[in-house]
């Protein structure tokens, strides 16, 4: 058992990790991070490369729709953006991973600022059906623009490469993108301990009095778009060298709706809740198909699997909503709370 | 060469055909949101389960066309209420954001229930539609989308006489207008809820069962909602006569980029359209806009 | 708060580690097939044909005794027909068994896995996609195709037609997707060079439900036969059923897909004079002697759609490419395989194929012509089998 | 204190507003002293709230203009007037319910902080810097002055109305307020947080020059504590001067006697308050 921490100074109140324990968990954690590679199979390196991208591209969505306020159907788009753009790079100019990386985040960013303009005069739900027409409109860029894209059949990418060390197998890539991933949610960590976290939930619980407060609306929820859709563009970069083949397909509006329900689930506005939603939504196909698999059923029983997987899918959408909409991250808490006064009370 | 009048004249009726349609899936869609504030991003499902209900009954009960017709909408009645009782209902005064999310949610259940029963293979509805070809003038009218079109021009205008005239139309609309001075005028307001929903799943159903008709059904079509959200925010979210008119104006520009332009363009041109109406009128071209207070 | 980030991730990496440890699975002598098997999801009821005819392939061997001494192993996993769910299916039966041979689910999913394919050298791979791009040995060298690509396949279908209506007019129909466009680009200089006439070339959207404007098109082309890609049933019936309606004299015709018994009755009426072209045999095909389709129906008494023998032919592919490398004594590669594979020459496939087969390339080029008989329920040949060279 | 000594600090000219033809208000003008406390009465609907709300910049008024330290910022944006210096409070809350009472003091410093989205995301050098200079300013100077520190890290929405609305006043307190609008910060708080409000406005303007600019149905407190007091009714400025001059004003009587609020008004200037002004 634990009890409240005395602080001694502002600068350790305002840190992120704050207690010892903290700490020693943050070890545990850097420890396991770093060991997993070495015990995992192709297969859960897979697993952790994908988590770690959705989590990227789930943060950013969460800077946008949790913290913001603004709902975004159009997350997977914007990670197109960044995946056609890390592509072309690759492809055309053969230029260095991470700056490819960079370049889709921040032409991701310029497709996002192009969709955020309107978001001054449209609000709330028409908001999140201009991001689908924005969807729409980038598919059928993606799908008809040859010269850059390839139309339908889209680009081939190479491997990544840095140093002469060719970014191909998943063990490799664990390396590239688990160090990005923690680059990025940190980096969102902290934006909410600035002026600039604060004005975006200003924006969100009340958005005309944050106006009248000195913030200046338009910039700041411009600002949420482009940083959203740069997570989403590195995310998307991370996806081009992950798949490692990009079609106008890639993208399709269902991988919008899952960014948004991991958000959702995972507890929308706050940084564990974006890693856990990631984590869980991307894990829950997978579980499934182990729960199926252990279940005494006939053989007959994945055939029931991928609308299984559709109804959970949708169900944890409208159960989290009805029923705990503070979602995995409040649980979370909770639990800790347990154990945390744990054995006195429970 | 000279303008072909009578293929533009074929492509435009062909184009309104498909906006009946819409207008009426649209009016389905703005009599949730009147009396619900909800967006219903589950219309397009909501029309899904009314074709499969009915195609279920056709082919698994033997039940007659008219039959099984009339059956699927009393059910998807059923199953709108249940919606609207069991996931909608639970998130009065939450954001709506919020509730819209829950319907994407019940729009992936859905989806997910017909696959289970149906499976995902797409299916076709026994014919039950005068198959003898209509022409207008000159202009070729598929016989299907004919009749569609005048069955949902009826449609609409049934309902629009209901909402005028009989009392669950009128509590409607007075709870459209201001939620709480109809709860103090007495009216039962939870009750119209569940009715709004009700009476949108049956209308969602016969769009449905005539898209079925026309097009096949399969575990896909509610991507039809998608056309159908731009026609309600096109033609402003709680306006009747702008679902109408949106409906056939956005089934019109459809077909016209699919014939002049090539079927690439059909939803881009509709997603421009919507573009632009949320940059100059952000509520539609014939909704209401309100003012906002700090 | 933030250090839940930490236990949350820590617990998902100590669950991660413990289930991640390999399944050892000890056999020297077998050959593993491994399958990314679309069981559930849009593409289920290939994938549902795809993997009866894989494991009834298998069981056959196996119940003769094996390949040279060498069990035939099957490991599907249900894909539901989802890219990222079928590498995941991929890279867990490959960390767990040594793959020698892949099913993959989609086009999509062999371009995507096609790296690593080539990195690893140890398995070559078919599967469900005749996409045109994968018939090419340079860029995918460990890949084939069961069959004709999709460019083949309208190959053969204009040969036909060249052949029955020399000079007629031609119209293309197909879906906006990779899978519909696939073939239209190339097959345009193939009819040119037959001597046909394209005249008008028509996509539609993905999920198209009225196909008026795009009649009024066709009307106006007045084709002699249209030909339907990138779609299994979709906007077809209803196509067919206004052209006849406007009294259309056009001869109207599909790709493999489209061209399962099943599929082509559920059109209805309108099916009457449907054709297509399709590599195989059906399952009830005995006008030549087909002991390998007797034994299939001696084992599945009732239809077995195409995609099953597709599936079936698929695995003897697989066998056979085995087979050839251990006889030689050479080693069990991609390589070898892929070698063994491309020495096929005038190969017996049971009467799975009326003619035997050579694999030029990646793919099978050869199929013939059905035609939808709607009183018989069934599609009966409508030529004779055409070879492409 | 005499108002109009000294060069206003912030000058109301013409003022007209009006919503779909309606008018809120008509041609108002009244000016606000530097270092004075100015209130605004008037019975419900007079038009105060709006008034406010034109002078932050959120409503834009049809006529007239508002010039603040001798500047016209009729055409500036709210963000702007915030950072010129003009902070308020609102009249029914508006604190920022997703996070807690330091962030949601933290946030009025907004428009005076430098840090941009590199800084923030990397949290290094000046993000840091200027993040901990501020925490320690609010703690020292407006967290202890306001008597709120054992609630600083909770969140708002459990708090109290009495303290929502002291965490509002130290929210526009973070905004460096030359001017500090206050509208009704006494309303629905009982006596003794309404002596206790009163003590800061008055500890504000000595302690920190600012002038006070309120809105308030407390007459007590509005004719103890104001320099100068301006009345609306039906959106016209009726009167304008000194405590004094007002309550003897036979048209506030009226307005307030045709609003039904007369007895209210003579029983509450009856009652003196307990803080000396």
């Amino acid at each position: 058992m634990r009890i409240g921490t005395a602080r001694s100074s502002y600068r350790h109140d305002e840190s992120l990790f704050d207690s010892r324990t903290q700490h020693g968990w943050l070890a545990v954690l850097a420890v396991a991070l770093l060991g997993f590679p070495f015990l995992a199979d192709e297969y859960w390196l897979y697993l952790a490369c994908l988590v770690a991208i959705n989590i990227a591209s789930t943060t950013g969505l969460n800077i946008l729709t949790g913290y913001t306020g603004l709902v975004s159907l159009g997350q997977a788009a914007f990670m197109g953006i960044g995946a056609y753009t890390v592509a072309a790079l690759e492809q055309k100019l053969g230029t260095p991973v991470l700056l490819n990386l960079l370049a889709g985040g921040f032409v991701a960013m310029l497709g996002g600022l192009v969709v955020g303009l309107p978001s001054l005069r449209v609000k709330g739900l028409y908001l999140a059906i201009a991001t689908i027409a924005a969807s729409v409109v980038l598919h059928f860029v993606f799908a008809n623009w040859h010269a850059v894209t390839g139309g339908h059949s889209g680009i081939t990418v190479a491997p990544a490469e840095i140093l002469g060390v060719s970014f191909d197998t998943s063990f490799r890539l664990y390396w590239l993108f688990v160090p990005i991933t923690i680059l990025m949610v940190l980096g969102a960590a902290n934006l909410f301990r600035t002026r600039i976290g604060r004005a975006f939930i200003a924006i969100r619980d009340r958005d005309i009095s944050a106006e009248v407060l000195g913030i200046p609306l338009l910039r700041y929820k411009l600002l949420s778009f482009g940083l959203s859709s740069f997570y989403a563009g590195v995310a998307g970069g991370m996806w081009a060298y992950f798949f490692r083949v990009v079609t106008p397909e890639s993208f399709p509006l269902i991988m919008s709706i899952f960014f948004l329900a991991a958000v959702i689930v995972g507890g929308m506005g706050t940084i564990l809740g974006a890693i856990l939603g990631a984590i869980f939504m991307t894990m829950v196909p997978e579980a499934l198909k182990l729960i199926v698999g252990w279940l005494p059923l006939s053989a007959d029983a994945t055939l029931i699997l991928s609308p299984v997987r559709t109804i959970v899918f949708g169900a944890l959408i409208v159960g989290f909503l009805v029923f705990e909409p503070l979602g995995l991250q409040e649980i979370w808490r909770r639990i800790r709370r347990f154990f945390h006064l744990w054995p006195f009370r429970a | 060469m000279d303008f072909d009048w009578l293929f533009l004249a074929e492509i435009v009726l062909a184009g309104l055909g498909a906006g009946g349609l819409y207008a009426l899936t649209g009016l389905a869609f703005v009599m949730i949101y009147k009396a619900t504030r909800v967006v219903n991003l589950a219309i397009g499902e909501m029309l899904m389960i009314g074709a499969y209900l009915c195609f279920g009954l056709a082919t698994a009960m033997n039940m007659p066309m008219w039959l099984a017709i009339l059956v699927a909408v009393i059910g998807s009645g059923v199953a709108g209420a249940t919606l609207e009782r069991v996931a909608i209902r639970p998130m009065l005064g939450e954001s709506p954001i919020s509730v819209f999310m829950v319907t994407v949610g019940l729009a992936s259940i859905l989806v997910g229930v017909v696959e289970l029963i149906w499976t995902s293979e797409p299916r076709r509805l026994p014919e039950f539609m005068p198959s003898a070809p209509v022409m207008i003038g000159e202009a070729f009218v598929p016989p299907k989308v004919f009749y569609g079109f005048l069955v949902a021009a009826v449609l609409i205008g049934v309902a629009l006489a209901v909402f005028r005239f009989w009392r669950g139309g009128v509590a409607l609309r007075a709870t459209a207008s201001d939620q709480q001075a109809a709860y103090s005028m007495g009216i039962n307001v939870p009750k119209v809820f569940s009715l709004s929903w009700t009476v949108a799943a049956m209308i969602a159903a016969i769009a449905g069962v005539i898209v079925g008709a026309v097009g096949g059904i399969s575990s896909t079509m509610g991507v039809f909602g998608l056309s159908v959200l731009v026609v309600v925010i096109v033609g402003g979210l709680d306006s009747v006569l702008g679902a109408l008119v949106a409906g056939l104006f956005i089934g019109v520009v459809e077909s016209l980029a699919g014939g002049f332009l090539g079927g690439e363009f059909k939803l881009l041109a509709t997603f421009m359209i919507l573009i632009v109406v949320l940059l100059v009128r952000p509520y539609g071209l014939f909704g209401t806009h309100e003012i906002e207070r700090l | 708060m933030r250090r839940t980030v930490l236990k949350s991730l820590l617990a998902t990496a100590v669950l991660a580690a413990t289930a991640g440890l390999p399944a050892v699975q000890a056999a020297d002598k077998e050959i593993v097939i491994g399958g990314s098997i679309p069981m559930s999801g849009v593409f289920a009821f290939a994938g549902i044909g795809i993997h009866a005819g894989i494991q009834d392939y298998v069981k056959m061997v196996n119940d003769a005794g094996g390949i040279e001494g060498h069990k035939l192993r099957y490991v599907p996993e249900d894909s539901a027909y989802k890219v990222d769910q079928s590498v995941a299916a991929f890279k867990k039966i490959t960390s767990q068994n040594k793959v020698n041979f892949y099913y993959g689910d989609s086009t999509a999913f062999s371009k995507t896995i096609n790296p690593e394919l080539d990195r690893a050298g140890t398995m070559i791979m078919s599967g469900a996609s005749f996409a045109t791009e994968l018939n090419d040995p340079k860029k995918y060298p460990y890949q084939f195709i069961a069959g004709p690509d999709y460019t083949q396949q309208f190959g053969i279908l204009l040969r036909y037609i060249a052949k029955e209506k020399p000079g007629a007019k031609v119209a293309f129909v197909y879906s906006d997707t990779e899978f519909g466009r696939d073939p239209i680009e190339s097959s345009r200089g193939v009819a040119k060079e037959m001597g046909l006439n394209v005249a008008i070339e028509i996509m539609t959207p993905p999920g198209a439900v009225d196909v008026s404007t795009e009649i009024a098109k066709l009307r106006r082309a007045r084709p002699d036969f249209t030909i339907f890609h990138g779609y299994i049933l979709g906007p077809i019936p209803e196509f067919i059923g206004q052209a006849r309606q406007l009294g259309l004299d056009t001869k109207f015709m599909g790709t493999f897909w489209t061209m399962d018994n099943s599929t082509v009755m559920q059109m209805g009426d309108v099916a009457e004079g449907f054709m297509g072209v399709m590599p195989y045999n059906y399952y009830y095909d005995t006008a030549t002697p087909a002991p390998m389709l007797d034994k299939i129906r001696a084992m599945r008494p009732e239809y077995q759609n195409v995609p099953y023998i597709q599936g079936f032919l698929s695995a003897m592919l697989y066998a056979e490419s085995a087979r050839r490398t251990i006889a030689a004594g050479k080693e069990m590669t991609a390589a070898n395989f892929k070698a063994a594979l491309n020495s096929i020459e005038n190969f017996d496939t049971g009467g799975l194929i009326g003619v035997p087969i050579t694999i030029h390339g990646n793919t099978i080029p050869v199929g013939r012509i059905y035609r939808a008989d709607t009183k018989a329920k069934r599609m009966v040949p409508a030529s004779d089998w055409i070879v492409l060279e | 204190m005499h108002p109009g000594k000294a060069s206003p600090i912030l000058e109301v000219e013409g003022l007209t507003l009006s919503f779909g033809g309606i008018k809120a208000l008509t041609d108002v003008g009244f000016e606000v002293a530097p270092g004075s406390i100015t209130t605004v009465i008037g019975p419900n609907g007079a038009g105060k709230t709006s008034l406010f709300n034109t002078i932050s910049g959120f409503y834009k008024p049809s006529t007239g203009r508002i010039r603040f330290q001798g500047e016209d910022i009729t055409a500036t944006r709210p963000p702007e007037r915030a950072r010129l210096g003009l902070a308020r409070s609102f009249q029914n809350i508006a604190l920022f319910r997703g996070m807690t009472v330091l962030d949601n003091i933290k946030l009025g410093r907004h428009a005076h902080l430098r840090t941009n989205v590199l800084d923030a995301l990397f949290y290094f050098g000046r993000a840091r810097h200027e993040e901990m200079k501020l925490r320690q300013e609010v703690e020292e100077r407006i967290i202890d002055f306001l008597e709120i520190d054992h609630i600083r890290h909770m969140p708002v929405s459990v708090l109290s109305y009495g303290l929502q609305k002291r965490v509002e006043m130290a929210r526009a307190l973070a905004m460096r307020p030359k001017v500090l609008m206050l509208d009704e910060p006494v309303a629905g708080m009982n006596r003794e947080e309404t002596e206790d409000m009163a003590r800061f406005i008055l500890d504000v303007r000595e302690e920190w020059g600012v002038t006070v600019l309120m809105v308030e149905h407390d007459m007590g407190m509005v004719m103890d504590l104001s320099d100068h007091v301006v009345v609306l009714n039906f959106g016209q400025v009726i009167a304008d001067g000194t405590p004094a001059e007002v309550q003897a004003n036979p048209e506030v009587i009226k307005a307030y006697l045709g609003s039904g609020d007369v007895s209210e008004l003579r029983q509450r200037l009856h009652q003196p308050l307990a803080v000396g002004a």
